[in-house]
């Protein structure tokens, strides 16, 4: 499977009831040396819309983007509604539709980052 | 020694990407036909360009990458493709405009017809990207450029009545034989001819291939607070001369020669040899401008080494991309197409293009983890939004205007 | 897949489709010749402006020769682009066809484009160009609607 | 130490260099292992062609069309990957410990256009004198 199929693709939860987009997901890497592969941790889900689109991809999510202002106040509500899902919780991982637990809708702020 | 390098590189961005065959037209044409109605854009546009050439060097600086190159990891491949294929298409158009400008300086120089100087100005143009070293080539162009400051002399040889001056600079407003859509036509002109992305993007290249650090910041920073300003200069001098000496017996400038006129008026034989000279010299460094960064948006895009301190065949797809463009603009030159209105389509077309190509620089140099403490302060991100807001406004107005105004040709 | 694939095909074809309308609309607009007498009038008059500009510009450039303050060279591509450029919107205009109200208004216009043939081969005559404008202007002035 | 890293944006479009800071491409796309417990990242896929599919259109397709085209038999060995294990740093390259020379069917037009155009021009080599 291909990052680009996981990425924005639907995320369900058990009984089929839609839950967002995946927009990004958390990958542990080592500092020093590498492993042979990188775990996902995790799923960041996101609603759809451009404004959250915008958000994931501009790197709001991580707070790593600390301007412009305007910005910021247009985009940061979007990531009120986006949730960090650990990979346990997920039930299936597509291709097609990502199924995810109910309860799997961490909303823990520091969660992979997420604000 | 470097730091005479380093200016060199501000002086070549300002005179090479400022004044190029783009101003050297708008800006008569706009002096001809508003005086100097229209030279608060200039303000505008040397305060953006300013601003966003500071960000793609501190980007430069601080990755070690030039602006662009950080762009697709945020705009995604696809939308990436759409700003790299149009900058493309812009460019390129530019490419021949420069190109068919050193030929028809060449032309003014001889009265040889320009399109037999164009294969000549193109063999030139070969060899110095072929054999010229990168700090070579600024030095040259940037010594050469200066004597557009010419234009600056001619305007007080002229001596005109300041006060008059002052009060055309100050009204913002069309002519009474214009119409508003004409004027805000050639706001937008003088904007894509003035704010050309691609005069950024090669300063940040430019301070990769320098091998610039931290400790260059300021260095960096003086070539814009110097480069850019002079370039504004340059660009209302232009449009001071054809207000002075064409508005009044109502010339519309359509040729270079245009151009050049108001200087011979005012400074005789020498002065227009001195025009002449500075007119090839800064369509020639802004051929080579044009020629290199389109090459390297291509290259950066795609992820392909790239840049003058590469060995050619290190860098094949980038050398064989450069050499593409090339050939492509001198056989568009060749068609006999009207150089001149090329260029007030291609400065439009770029107007039109320019958010796509700020706002991932301004997303980038406000990225913490990456730029750390030389992120965006606040004074950047105003000016920057501000340019960001500005540039969505007028890439809408372009095209309408471009074609209700038929080019600005009524 | 084979769907979304099809669905592609469909968008391009219309962007496609009607970016083609877009640009022949466009070019149609700009190259269209003017209608009605109002339209004749007011293309005769944006043309006549154009022909001074050209004759101010040759008589410039005489002038500037004259004081030995330009080099021949240049002077040259000066007058030539004038001349050429002239030429080509005396062409393109007389290639309208004129309303019948407009008949004379276009002799006038030739007469006066044939002049200006006469004086831009002999440009020496700066003078007489020089006036030859104010009459263009002066035509300019009646020509509008 | 290990530390979380988002992959759009420390993995995903950035540039990728060898160990000579040498540009070799971008990660155009990243290959998911599934199966047995976490899903990981197991390596970068560089080129047209999973460019061409991520584009996707027409264009896409053309695209990814060429650059297996470029590369004959490509089709059985899919688009150039490099393992994670390779990788020395993040951010904002991506640094491999690798040579680009060592890299078999990376950059083949590169090297094609090298061989067969760049070095058969007059004073090719001496751009950076």
């Amino acid at each position: 499977m291909r990052a680009s199929e996981l990425i924005g693709s639907q995320v369900v939860d058990e009984r089929d009831r839609p839950v967002g987009l995946v927009r990004d997901m958390r990958v542990e890497v080592e500092g020093a040396d590498m492993p042979s592969a990188f775990p996902i941790i995790g799923l960041v889900v996101g609603p759809p819309g451009l404004r959250s689109a915008a958000a994931h991809a501009w790197g709001y999510a991580e707070g790593r983007a600390a301007g412009p202002a305007v910005f910021r106040r247009l985009l940061e509500p979007a990531l009120q509604h986006s949730l960090f899902v650990p990979a346990d919780h997920v039930l299936d991982w597509g291709p097609g539709a990502v199924r995810i637990r109910e309860n799997g809708r961490d909303r823990s702020s520091d969660a992979g980052g997420l604000r | 020694m470097k730091q005479a390098f380093a200016f060199t590189l501000g002086t070549l961005s300002a005179i090479g990407g400022f004044i190029d065959i783009g101003d050297l037209v708008a800006d008569a044409q706009v002096g001809a036909r508003f005086g100097l109605r229209l030279a608060w854009v200039t303000l505008f546009s040397v305060a953006g360009i300013m601003c966003f050439s500071e960000m793609a060097g501190r980007i430069a600086i601080k990755t070690q990458r030039p602006a662009l190159a950080l762009a697709r990891s945020r705009l995604g491949p696809r939308f990436g493709l759409f700003g790299l294929i149009g900058s493309l298409l812009v460019t390129g158009l530019l490419v021949m405009a420069e190109l068919a400008g050193v030929a028809l300086a060449l032309q003014l120089a001889t009265s040889i017809n320009y399109l037999l100087w164009v294969p000549v100005a193109a063999l030139f143009v070969l060899i110095v990207v072929w054999r010229l070293p990168f700090e070579t080539m600024e030095r040259l162009y940037g010594v050469l450029g200066l004597t557009m400051l010419v234009f600056v002399v001619a305007v007080f040889q002229l001596d005109p009545n300041w006060p008059n001056m002052a009060q055309s600079a100050t009204t913002i407003a069309p002519t009474a034989s214009e119409s508003w859509a004409t004027y805000l036509f050639f706001v937008v002109a003088l904007i894509g001819a003035q704010m050309t992305p691609y005069e950024m993007f090669f300063f940040s290249s430019g301070a990769v291939d320098h091998r610039w650090r931290p400790r260059d910041l300021w260095e960096m920073r003086v070539n814009v607070i110097v480069g850019f300003p002079l370039g504004g200069l340059l660009a209302v001098a232009i449009q001071a001369t054809a207000f002075l000496v064409l508005f009044e017996p109502g010339i519309a400038v359509e040729h270079l020669s245009q151009t050049a006129l108001p200087v011979a008026v005012a400074l005789g034989k020498a002065g227009l040899i001195v025009a002449i000279v500075g007119i090839f010299a800064a369509t020639f460094g802004a051929t080579l401008e044009t020629l290199f960064s389109t090459s390297y948006d291509v290259a950066q895009y795609f992820g392909w080494s790239y840049g003058k301190l590469q060995p050619p065949a290190r860098a094949s797809r980038f050398v064989t991309t450069m050499l593409a463009m090339l050939f492509g603009a001198t056989a568009l030159a060749l068609t006999t197409i009207n150089p001149i209105t090329v260029t007030i389509v291609a400065v439009v077309c770029s107007a039109s293009l320019l958010p796509f190509l700020f706002l991932p620089v301004l997303l980038v140099a406000n990225d913490r983890e990456l730029m750390g403490e030389m992120a965006n302060g606040k004074l950047s991100n105003a000016v920057g939004t501000a340019t960001l807001v500005l540039s969505c406004v007028v890439s809408t107005l372009a095209f309408p205007l471009l074609i209700l105004t038929k080019g600005g040709t009524v | 897949m084979v769907l979304t694939v099809k669905r592609h095909t469909a968008r391009t074809a219309t962007l496609t489709f009607a970016a083609i309308l877009a640009i022949a609309g466009a070019l149609a607009y700009v190259t269209a010749p003017p209608k009605g007498l109002d339209g004749y009038r007011e293309r005769a008059a944006a043309t006549a402006e154009t022909l001074a500009s050209q004759v101010e510009t040759a008589s410039l450039w005489v002038q500037v020769q004259a004081d030995g303050k330009a080099t021949t060279a240049a002077t040259l591509v000066g007058l030539e682009e004038a001349a050429e450029d002239g030429r080509a919107a005396a062409t393109t205009f007389e290639g309208y066809e004129p309303p019948t109200e407009a008949v004379t208004l276009r002799g006038r216009f030739a007469s006066l484009a044939a002049e200006q043939e006469r004086w831009l081969d002999l440009p020496a005559l700066s003078a007489p160009l020089s006036g030859l404008a104010e009459e263009w202007t002066r035509f300019e002035e009646r020509a509008e609607p | 130490m290990s530390r979380l890293v988002s992959a759009r944006i420390a993995l995903l479009d950035n540039q990728i260099v060898d160990c000579h800071r040498l540009p070799i491409g971008r990660a155009d796309d990243l290959e998911i292992e599934l199966g047995g417990g976490v899903p990981r990242i197991t390596a970068l896929l560089i080129g047209s062609q999973p460019l061409g599919d991520r584009i996707g259109g027409h264009l896409g397709r053309a695209m990814a069309a060429v650059s297996a085209r470029l590369r004959r038999g490509a089709e059985d060995d899919g688009p150039p990957a490099i393992p994670v294990s390779s990788i020395r740093d993040l951010e904002p390259l991506i640094e491999l410990d690798l040579e680009l020379d060592d890299l078999p069917n990376v950059a083949a037009l590169e090297q094609w256009l090298a061989a067969h155009f760049v070095e058969r021009l007059p004073g090719s080599g001496d751009a950076s004198e």
